[in-house]
Parts: C-alpha cells; structure tokens; sequence
C-alpha cells in the first residue's frame, strides 16, 4: 500500500524538524531516532522504564502521607543540624542538593570534552563527578546514622506516622543505590577513557565489541538522571 | 469444513445451554433488580455479536475455502465498512454503559432513612452489630479488640452503650427497610457477599466501606466471604435472616447490648479496656513494643 | 554496553556536532540557575511560607529545575522531536495515577477521620 | 504498491557481517548454552517457560480434581489447594505467557522478520534469559521451602499475603516476591533491546508501516511492560520491608487472631492500585503478542492480505494506550473511592471498541480469501472463537454495576480463562506449528496435530463456557469447596467441566509427543513452506545461521502482506523481491 511506504531521509540533511519532522522520522525505514545511536536509544528508554519505578515510589510515599491520621514529623525539624547553638533547617539535605548538581555539572564537562576527544580532561572530570557522587552518598550515610541515633525505624519513629521511616529510608535508599552504582561505572569508564580505549578501539570485555566516546555521554545521561530524581525526591519528601 | 460446522455447534450448543441450562442468578431478594436488567441488557446486546461474528465466519470458512482455481481478492483496505461497524460498536457499547452508569449511581447513593448495620469481619467468622435504641453506632477500633470486646467499641462512646453485639449468630434484618451495611475488619480483607442481594463489598481493615440495599423478601439468606481471606476463606460462612415486622421484634428483643456485657466484665474485674488506652487516635503511630 | 561499533565514525560525530559542542559557557550558566532555584525552594522552607504558596513555589522550582537538567545537561534541547515526545508523552500515565491516588487517599483520610477519628 | 526504497539512512547499517563474527559461537558452550544468538535464545527461552507451564497444567488438573470431587486427593488440603493455585496463576500468567510471548517469540521473530542480523545488545539479551531462569529456580524452589510456596492467590493482596492463616507465609512468600523482582529485571534487560531492535534496528526499505503485525504485537507489548513492571516492582518491594522489616506500607492496625500486631496507619488498597496499575497491562501484555501472530497466520493460510492494516496497528497502538487507564476495574468492590467507577467503567468499555475492530478485521480477512485448513489456521480460528466469547464476559465485568455480583465469583475465572488461558495459549499453538518448519527445517506430523487441535479447542470451551454460569449462581472463586450451601446445585456442572479439563490437558501430552516425533522423523520442509511473505521465510538457510543472512542484508520493498495480488505471477510476493522494472 503506496501511502504506508514513505522512503528514510539522507543523512547529511535531516529532514525539518517539528510535526512533519516527527511524522518523516517515525515513518522512515531502519531507525526511528535518526541521529540516534542503539546505545543511546537503550539508555532512554531505559530511564523511562525507571522513571516509573521512581514516580511509583513516590506515589506510595505520598499516599501513605496523606490517608494516614497520625500526624507527620516535620522534616524541616527531623533534617535540622544544631550549628552554633541554633539549629539550621534541612541544612545538611541542601548541602547534599548542591553536592548532587555540582556533580551534574561536572558530568556534563567530562561529556563536552569527550566529544572534543580530549582523553585526559574527559576522565578528570568524570572521576570529580565519581567523587561527588561519593561525597553524596557518604553525607546520606552520615543522615541515616543521625535518623537511627534518634530512634527513626522503618516500622517507627518517636515523632509519628511509622511511614514516616518506612518511606524514608526506603526511597532515599533506593535514590543511593542509583547514586552508588552510578560512581561503580563512572569509575570503570573514566579508566576505559584513560586507558584510551575508545581512541586505540579496544575490545570491550564481556561485549567485545569496540567503543567509543559516546559512552561517555550515555553514562552521563544517567547520571543526570539520578540528579533529576534527587530533585524530586527534595522537593517532594523534604519541603512538603 | 468440518471447522465450519464445529463453530456452528459451538454457538447452537451455547445457546442451548444458556436458554435450557438450570444453571442461572439466584431469584433475587433486594431492590437491585436493576443491577439484573443491566446483565440481562449485556446478554442480549452481546449475545447477538457473539452469534452474528461466529456465524459470519462460519460462512467465510465454507464458502471461500481453497479452491486452486480461485484467487482470493486484494484488498487492503476499506474505510467505509471499516467505519461503519466501528461505530455501530460504540452504540452497542453505549447501550450497555449508559444504563450501567445511571445503576451504579443509584448504587453509590445511600438514602436517608437507611439504618445503620454494622459487619465485622475476621479470620475466619462474622459478628454484626446494630445501633440499639438512639439508632447511633458508638465509635469501635481496632486497637480495643479484646477478649470481653472482640468488636472493639470504644465503651467511653456514649453511643456504644446500647449497641446490639451480635457473635457467632445470624443477622436478622427487617424486611423493606433500608439498610446501610458499615462493613469493618479487625485483620484482613473479607468480602461481604450474599448472591441473594447482589450487592457485594470488600472489607477492608484500616477503613470503614459501606453498602446499601433494601431486603425485599423474607426468608434465610447465605452469607458467604468473597475475598481470599487465608486458609479458612472457603468456609467463612455466615447466615443472614430477612424477618417481618414481629419476628424481628422478638428477635430484637432477645439481644444483649454492648453496656450489659461491659457492665459484667467490669464486675468481674477483669475489665483490659479503659479510656486510658489512646483509644482516640486508634490509628496514631506505635513503636512496637 | 559499549555498543556502537557498527556507526562509522563520521556518522556518530555529525550526529553530535549540534548537541555537543556548544560553549562550556552554556553548562556554567545552567549549573549557576540550578544553584539559585535549589536555594529558593530551600528558603522557601526556612522562611516558613505555608499553605498552597509554599506549593505552588516548590513546584514551581522542582519542574524548572527538572526542565534544565532535561534540558540542557541531557541534551534533550537538541534531540528531535521523534526522540523527545517518544520519552515525554508515556510519563503522562503517571500522571494519571498520581491524580487517582490523591483523590483515593483523601477518601480514605476522610474516612479514617469520621470512623477512627477523635472520639467525642 | 511496491516502492524502492531510495535514499536510505547512510549512517545507519544494522550490524555487519565483521560484528556478528565478533560473538560468533567458537565452541559447544557458545552455541547451545551460553548462547547470544538471539534465535537460541528464544528457544531456551521457550522451553523453559513450556516446561514450567506443563507444571502450572498439572497445577490445574488439581485444582479440577478437588472442585469437582473434593476429597478424592488426600493431599489436597485447603492448605494445599491455596498453594496451588496460587502458583498455577502466577506460573501461567507470568513465567509462561508473559515469557513465552516476549522472551521466546520476541526473540526469534524481531530480528528475523525486520531483517536484523541480531537483537542490537547479544550480550545483554544472554543475561535477561539466564536471570530468567534463576528467578523460574527461585519460584520452584518455593514449593521445597518449609511451609510450601505461598496460597495467597496471584494477586498477592496483603494483610492477608504475609500474614498467619495463609500458606507459605513463612517462606513461599518471600521466595515469590524475590522470584519476581528477578523476572522483572531479566525481563528489563530483554525488553529494553527488543525495543530498541524494532525502533533502531531494522533493515532498509523496512518501514514501521511495513512491519508484520506478530513485530507490532510483541513491540508494543513490550513497551507496556517497560511501563507496568516498574508499579509491579515496586510493590514487591515495599511487601517485602512490610514482611522483613516490619514497615506499614500496606498494613492498618490488626488484631489478629486475638492479638495485637506491631502495624498500623498503611493502607491495603494502595497495593491493589499498585499491582493492577501492573495488572491490567500485563493482561494485555499477553494478549497483544496473540493479536498479532494471529493476524499473521490467518493472512498466510487464507491467502490474503490482512484486512485494514493500518486500523490494526493502530488498533494495538490503542489498546496499549488505554490499558494504563482502566486498571481499577479489578478493584470496583474494593471499597475503593466508590466515583472511580464511573470513570474507569467508561474507559474499560471504551477498550471494547479497538479490540472489536481487530476482531472484525480477522474475520473479513478470511472474508473473500482462499482459505487453506491448514492446523495454524484452525488454531487462529479457535482464537477468534474463544477470544469473542471471552471478550464479552469481559463487558460484563468493565460495566460496573454487573460486576457487582459477578466479581470474585468463578464468572471472573471463566472470562480470563476464555480470554487468556484459552485463547492466547490457541496462539502459542497455532504458532509453533507455523513456525516449526522454519526453527526445525521439518514438518510437524499433521494428523497428530489434527487430534490435538480438535480437543484443545473444543475441550477448553467445553471447560470454560459453563463455568461462567457456575459464576452466575453466585459461587466464589478461591473456595477450597463448596460444602453445604444452597449453590450445591453447580456440583454436577463441576463435573462435566473437569472431565473436560482432564481430557484436553491429556491431549497436550500429544502435542509434545508430535514435537519431539517430528524434530528427527519429520519430512523436510523447505524454507518456505507456507509460500509466506515476510522476511523469516527468505533466509539462505533453514534454520537460519547465525547473523541470519549470508553476506548481504535483505532490502525490503513492499508490505508484509502482498498475497493474491492481480496480475503477480505467484499468489504471494516476498517483502525482499523488487518490484518488476513497470511495476506490479
Ligand atoms: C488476555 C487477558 C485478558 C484480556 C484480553 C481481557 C480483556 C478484558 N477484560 Fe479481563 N481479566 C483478565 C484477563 C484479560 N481480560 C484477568 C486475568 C482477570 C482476573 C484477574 C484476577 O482477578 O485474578 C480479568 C478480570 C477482569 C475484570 C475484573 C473482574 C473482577 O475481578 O471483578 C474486568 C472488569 O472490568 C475485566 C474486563 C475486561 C474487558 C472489558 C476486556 C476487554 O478488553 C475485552 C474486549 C473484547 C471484546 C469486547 C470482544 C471482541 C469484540 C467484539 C466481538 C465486538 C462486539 C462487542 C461489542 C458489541 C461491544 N477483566
Ligand atoms: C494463561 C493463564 C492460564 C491458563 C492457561 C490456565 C489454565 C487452566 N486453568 Fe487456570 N488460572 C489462571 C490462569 C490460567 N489458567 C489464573 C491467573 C488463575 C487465578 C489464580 C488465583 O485465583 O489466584 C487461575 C485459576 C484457576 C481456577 C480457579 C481456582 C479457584 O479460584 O478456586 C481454575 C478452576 O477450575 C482453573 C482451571 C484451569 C484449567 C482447567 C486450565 C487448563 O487446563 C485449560 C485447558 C488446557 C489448555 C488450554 C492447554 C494449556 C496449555 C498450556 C498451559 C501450555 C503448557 C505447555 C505445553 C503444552 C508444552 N484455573
Ligand atoms: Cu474472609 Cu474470605
Ligand atoms: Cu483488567
């Protein structure tokens, strides 16, 4: 049927972006992404995929708040550091929040400059952002630490509603392990990009596949991503 | 071919069944008539689908089965048809939903005259409580759930003196009158269904969910759990009586109140529930102890 | 998953001239924004505003800063829209969930308050 | 009709020759276990699921045998009649359907039919089959565990799941809910590439609009379940704190058996929105992938192009839209916010419409066609038959006063049998014997395959037809037996159905006698035997290498679905055939 066969676009030019652009995209042959690489594309969807995981997280948390008749301790109270005498509100959490963005940035560096193939400012970059990942994380450790001490449970806590705990500790422990096992492949790929594997073209190791630098964007798309829940996560269950 | 005839069958055979089979909705004993009129609405508007689809496609079967020297027709597609019975589906669809819709408001809407009857669920028993004299339910938790008082009434609730428990012994209801059943767990999700009445609601723990029905005749009704429950779910059987006006006087009249019972345990010393207990906030946070 | 082999070299770094190199200006600048908005909806908190003010402020900030990060630090800006809306639009069903569970928790509270509520 | 298509995508070449060699099995290991071929992978994928569901089957011959004859087991205690059905649902739904469709389907079609060497991550795809496995082994080390495999029914709604009085509370819940965190990242990491394969990975001329329904099917399921599992998840995992950690996610206060319960303030009902905001796509996870495949076959065998292409596809695409939208219809008695009815009744029945118009497009393909009775097109039929009927029970339930009575009765259990335990699983039927020839090079022995068919399909109506008015009197689902009650009267009707049941789950041990049979004593079968359209069938060799095609990748230019075109010298015409020099 001749109006289901519209033909793939060249790729030196692109066809216009805007409806007709998406319309050209969806209905060419081989790739709906045209520019799009199959890793990038994965790491996408991916993070769509996740994106629920999170918002469902979320919504548990926020119904738990809502139906419950016991009243909710006050985060910016439970969050507050006693600096000098007086204590701060939620301090430590906004730290942790600006922590997380450097960290985006820095990210968005080590892409840049992967992109500009500059091997040795691509992996620095992305080995501070492994560090502020780390920072992070630690800083939420030392959080949990300060919450238990008080005697927060995840069955209870003496302020009240117990899904006070529960939602705590479970959403921002999930929020950690995204952080941590984003510092892991941060790590592996600064070492790749050092190495200059993706200059050189050596084998991956299980894949035995090449890369190339677009990994590192790719790594950076979810780290962005992790940030993005942070963003979330802060304003949701710390300023509400 | 002999496909062709099966489908046949198959729809004749199911006809048959659903027209002759003894199989079918217990005579009913509420006022939700409507709700059988909208099944009965659904039989007929898809009842005649399912014959006209499989019949068609019999035909197809026969008459256009492979003959070498025929050659199926090309062609991709065709908006009219393809239309037309699109929305001639809507409209069957409609004409099922809309008299749904109108039923289902109806049965979200609990009159005012309607009088309070409480069922508590439990693993793996009903118990049932009524207002008493001043027609108010006292306040019950959970948490106050105890030997002398299995259905957790809050005994300072100046209400729940005169409630009427009932454990371990039918419901009687009175005939015509409006009932709003307040459905309450003291563990986990039950489901009070009696065919009989064709309303139906889970019970959950942590809230109070409601029905409402008018029982429209006499007689002695099963009750029967219509949620996974455990292992007892199968046999979480209760009985449900609809009396006349003097039965359930007599009935009425053999029924202990909450504050008898509270008045014994209280002399016998043995009373566990106080006002002391926090009652009020039956659902405030508790470290476990 | 290091993956993208296949791609003639030339292919991935067209496909990146738009989206990569624009000035490092450009991420300074965003990362200052993300900085100030994180310390609004933190001084939103410490100066007490309450009620749907202090709703409207949080949101407001949290989709603003989402949208940057989106934006510009994922380099979604820069995608085309076949990649844009094919992430977009599916987050709608969120939305939908998160609109019935509101509606449902409240009715629970509600009936939490006139069953468990404070006794009279 | 046919179009070259010109100006194809420079930059994109699906992976060549040189990538393939790179994962290209060296040794025994590499080739039939450790396998990242795509196409092995999807038949460990297949005969795991199979297997596990001949273990659900036998599941379900017991729960007949104990509703109709209570007793006549021993064994089968309540205790034991809640486990298994506990784990006869969940084995079907999940480790049988969801990764038969997906996991085994999915892969051996998507790269065949698009024209791929591959699914785009080999190595990725590997882990999703062996994670598979490991969380099939959890599940079945379940019924091992002290206490057994849990009976708290598929949908696993606490309280009751994690509490005393309910089967397999000590272990088999915990196994489950592992077991199922597993399933949903093995499956992640296999859906993620099938994705990614059909939006990335498809070969020229290969257009979204040329794509065979079966890729359509199975694509947008796929999606739906990137987009289900995660609520799924994440519901397990705060089950799993309430049960481990003593959290209050889903529990109120309780008392429980005369005493006191260290939970309080959760709420039930927010796991019934998290399991069915699952649920309901994945009702459809499994249907889609039958749309599908059933719409290829009947096109096939009847010799015709399929009716309304681009109606179906879209058809699906909306089906899979609006399933994410109508989840509450489980939960009308649930005492949920009793004005949800109205909205989630009108988009339930709304459903109706799209599903209704594919039905009518099979029907008008055989419609004018040159039908041939082949086994594949008998099971596509007995698809369509068992679908309808099971689809207008379906109404019956989306119209929210008439599930009032009817919910959580055997009416319930007889529409989502009719709907995805009979005719999905007619699909899986009618597709293994179409694609036999193609994944074994030999033909199945047909009259075998006849004898199967005729008991399958009118046995399993014969099971599930009466069982809707067992639903109507009023019995419940779930009941260990009826015992002394006024509905004894559906005792007899009992009977028939499980006679029934006995005699079509015999008849399956047929049909893997004719598998194996014919897997050495088959006559050959040719590359293409059922002179079909679409890419599978055009491969050099049957079975296909590794990398699919030789040296060069096909082109596509025309359709899936050019049968019985005027004036073409075959009744068929490859998607991969040029059109002639002044068009066809
Ligand atoms: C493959 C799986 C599958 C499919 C496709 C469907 C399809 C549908 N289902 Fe089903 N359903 C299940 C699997 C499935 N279901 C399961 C497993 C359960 C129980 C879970 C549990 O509790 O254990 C369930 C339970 C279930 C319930 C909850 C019942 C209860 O627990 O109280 C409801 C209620 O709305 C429902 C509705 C529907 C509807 C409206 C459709 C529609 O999509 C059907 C659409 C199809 C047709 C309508 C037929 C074709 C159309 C025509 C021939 C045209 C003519 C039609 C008209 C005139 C309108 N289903
Ligand atoms: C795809 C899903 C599927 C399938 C195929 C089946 C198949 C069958 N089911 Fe099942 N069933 C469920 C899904 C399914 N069921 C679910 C979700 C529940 C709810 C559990 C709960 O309440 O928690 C349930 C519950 C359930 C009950 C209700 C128990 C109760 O509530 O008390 C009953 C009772 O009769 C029953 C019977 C049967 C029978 C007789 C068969 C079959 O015998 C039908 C006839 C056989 C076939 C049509 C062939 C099947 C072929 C295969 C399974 C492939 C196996 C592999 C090979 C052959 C290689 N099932
Ligand atoms: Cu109580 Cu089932
Ligand atoms: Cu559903």
């Amino acid at each position: 049927m001749a109006e289901t066969t519209l033909s793939g676009p060249r790729s030196e030019h692109l066809p216009p972006d805007g409806w007709e652009g998406v319309a050209a995209d969806w209905s060419s042959d081989q790739r709906a992404f045209k520019n799009v690489s199959w890793g990038k594309a994965m790491m996408w969807i991916f993070l769509l995929s996740d994106t629920f995981v999170f918002s469902c997280f979320l919504i548990g948390y926020m119904t738990a708040r809502m139906s419950t008749l016991a009243p909710w301790p006050n985060p910016s109270e439970v969050f507050a550091l006693h600096i000098g005498g007086e204590s701060v509100p939620l301090i430590l959490i906004a730290i942790m929040t600006f922590i997380l963005i450097s960290s985006s940035g820095t990210m968005a560096m080590a892409v840049n400059f992967g992109y500009r193939g500059d091997r040795v400012k691509t992996a620095v970059f992305m080995l501070i952002t492994a560090a502020f990942g780390a920072t992070f994380v630690g800083m939420q450790a030392f959080e949990w630490t300060k919450l238990i001490s008080e005697g927060v449970r995840p069955w209870g806590n003496p302020w009240g509603a117990p899904q006070f705990g529960s939602s705590f500790f479970m959403i921002t422990g999930f929020h950690g392990t995204h952080v941590t096992i984003g510092v892991i492949f941060l790590l592996i790929i600064a070492r790749k990009v050092l190495r200059g594997d993706f200059d050189t073209g050596r084998r991956g190791f299980f894949t035995s596949r090449k890369g190339n630098y677009e990994i590192v964007e790719i790594m950076g798309l979810y780290w962005h991503f992790v940030d993005l829940v942070w963003v979330f996560i802060f304003a949701l269950f710390y300023l509400w | 071919m002999a496909i062709a005839l099966a489908l046949v069958l198959v729809v004749v055979g199911s006809v048959l069944f659903h027209l002759w089979s003894p199989w079918w909705m217990t005579p009913i004993a509420s006022n939700w008539r409507y709700i059988d009129d909208t099944i009965l609405i659904t039989f007929w508007i898809t009842g005649v689908v399912f014959v006209a689809v499989i019949l068609f496609m019999a035909y197809c079967l026969v008459r256009y089965r492979y003959r070498p020297d025929r050659q199926a027709a090309y062609e991709p597609e065709n908006k009219k048809l393809e239309w037309g019975l699109t929305i001639a589906t809507a409209v069957g669809v409609a004409a099922m939903l809309t008299p749904g819709l109108f039923v289902w408001n109806h049965f979200i809407t609990v009159p005012d005259d309607a009088v309070e009857v409480e069922a508590v669920g439990q693993q793996w028993a009903w118990s049932f409580r009524l207002p008493g004299k001043d027609g108010k339910l006292g306040m019950a938790t959970t948490n106050n759930v105890s030997d002398q008082n299995p259905l957790g009434l809050v005994s300072v609730d100046p209400n729940a003196k005169d409630d009427i428990i009932i454990q371990g012994a039918d419901l009687h209801l009175l005939e015509g009158k409006p009932i709003k059943l307040l459905m309450r767990s003291i563990d986990v999700i039950h489901d009070f269904y009696v065919p009989e009445f064709r309303a139906k609601m889970d019970i959950v723990p942590g809230i109070v969910t409601h029905v409402w029905f008018i029982p429209t005749r006499t007689g002695t009704f099963e009750l029967l759990c219509a949620e996974m429950c455990g292992m007892g779910h199968y046999s979480m059987r209760g009985q449900v009586v609809v009396d006349n006006a003097k039965d359930y006087q007599t009935w009425l009249d053999q029924q202990t109140t909450f504050g008898s019972t509270m008045a014994q345990a209280e002399h016998l010393k043995t009373a566990a529930v106080g006002p002391s207990q926090g009652e009020e906030h039956p659902d405030a946070a508790r470290v476990p102890r | 998953m290091q993956t993208t082999a296949h791609l003639p070299a030339d292919a991935t770094v067209a496909t990146h001239t738009e989206g990569q190199t624009h000035s490092i200006r450009l991420y300074l600048l965003v990362w200052g924004w993300l900085f100030v908005l994180s310390t609004c909806s933190y001084l939103v908190d410490y100066f007490h505003v309450q009620g749907y003010l202090r709703w409207f402020l949080i949101l407001m900030f949290m989709i603003v800063k989402a949208g940057l990060i989106v934006g510009v630090f994922m380099h979604m800006a820069w995608e085309r829209l076949a990649l844009v809306y094919a992430i977009l639009v599916p987050p709608v069903a969120v939305l939908v969930f998160v609109a019935i569970m509101v509606l449902e928790s409240d009715y629970t509270h509600f009936l939490r308050l006139m069953f468990f509520g404070p006794a009279p | 009709m046919a179009d070259v298509a010109h100006g194809a995508y420079e930059g994109v070449r699906p992976a060549e020759v040189p990538d393939v060699e790179l994962y290209h099995p060296k040794s025994w290991w590499t080739t039939y276990v450790f396998s990242q071929d795509a196409k092995v992978i999807a038949i460990q994928y297949a005969l795991t699921a199979m297997s596990i569901g001949l273990v659900a089957l036998v599941l379900s011959w017991l729960i007949r045998i104990q509703l109709a004859f209570p007793g006549v087991l021993p064994f089968i205690d309540a205790h034991a009649y809640y486990q298994i059905i506990t784990m006869h649902g969940m084995i079907m739904v999940i480790y049988l359907l969801t990764a038969l469709f997906l996991g085994g389907f999915g892969n051996y079609l998507i790269p065949l039919m698009l024209g791929a060497r591959d699914m785009v991550f080999p190595y990725v795809n590997m882990l999703s089959y062996w994670i598979y496995l490991l969380a099939v082994l959890v599940l079945v080390a379940s019924f091992f565990a002290p206490g057994g495999p849990t009976g708290a029914g598929w949908t696993l709604y606490p309280p009751q799941a994690i509490l005393e009085g309910t089967p397999g509370q000590e272990w088999g819940i915990i196994l489950m809910l592992s077991s199922l965190a597993l399933f949903i990242i093995g499956f992640t990491m296999g859906g993620l590439n099938y994705v990614v394969t059909v939006l990335q990975g498809r070969t020229r001329g290969m257009t979204l609009m040329r794509m065979p329904l079966s890729v359509w099917g199975i694509f947008t399921a796929t999606v739906m379940a990137l987009l289900a599992f995660p609520a799924l998840f994440v519901g397990v995992v705060m089950m799993m704190f309430d049960k481990l950690l003593g959290t209050s996610f889903f529990m109120p206060s309780i008392a429980q058996m005369g005493q006191h319960l260290s939970y309080g303030g959760g709420s039930p009902i927010l796991f019934q929105h998290l399991f069915w905001f699952f649920g309901h796509p994945e009702v459809y996870i499994v249907a889609l992938p039958a749309f599908g495949i059933v719409s290829d076959l009947i096109s096939t065998h009847a010799r015709r192009n399929i009716f309304g292409y681009r109606m179906m596809v879209w058809a699906i695409v909306a089906i899979g839209a609006l399933s994410f939208v109508v989840w509450a219809h489980h939960m009308y008695v649930s005492g949920m916010n009793p004005y949800f009815g109205f909205f989630f009744a009108t988009s339930t029945l709304i459903i109706a419409i799209p599903t209704a118009i594919k039905v009518y497009n099979w029907v008008l393909t055989l419609w004018r066609g040159n039908i041939h009775f082949t086994v594949p097109l008998l099971f596509a039929v007995a698809f369509i038959v068992t679908f309808v009927n099971g689809g207008i029970t379906g109404l019956f339930l989306g119209n929210v006063v008439v599930d009032v009575p009817l919910s959580d009765t055997m009416f319930v259990v007889a529409h989502f049998h009719m709907v995805m335990g009979v005719a999905p699983i007619m699909v899986v039927f009618g597709a293994i014997y179409h694609w036999y020839p193609k994944i074994t090079g030999r033909m199945y022995n047909e009259t075998l395959a006849q004898i199967h068919f005729w008991i399958t399909f009118l046995g399993a109506y014969a099971i599930f037809f009466p069982m809707h008015y067992v639903g109507l009197m009023g019995v419940p689902r779930r009941y260990y037996e009826l015992g002394e009650s006024h509905l004894s009267s559906s005792v007899t009707l009992n009977h028939y159905i499980t006679i029934a049941a006995l005699i079509v789950g015999a008849a399956q041990m047929v049909f893997i006698f004719n598998m194996v049979w014919s897997l050495f004593k088959g006559k050959e079968a040719g590359g293409n035997p059922w002179r079909a359209t679409t890419l599978e069938w055009q491969t050099p060799h049957t079975p296909p290498r590794h990398g699919n095609w030789g040296k060069e990748l096909p082109v596509v230019y025309r359709w899936a679905y050019d049968y019985s075109v005027p004036g073409a010298a075959e009744d068929f015409i490859p998607q991969n055939q040029p059109p002639a020099p002044q068009g066809a």
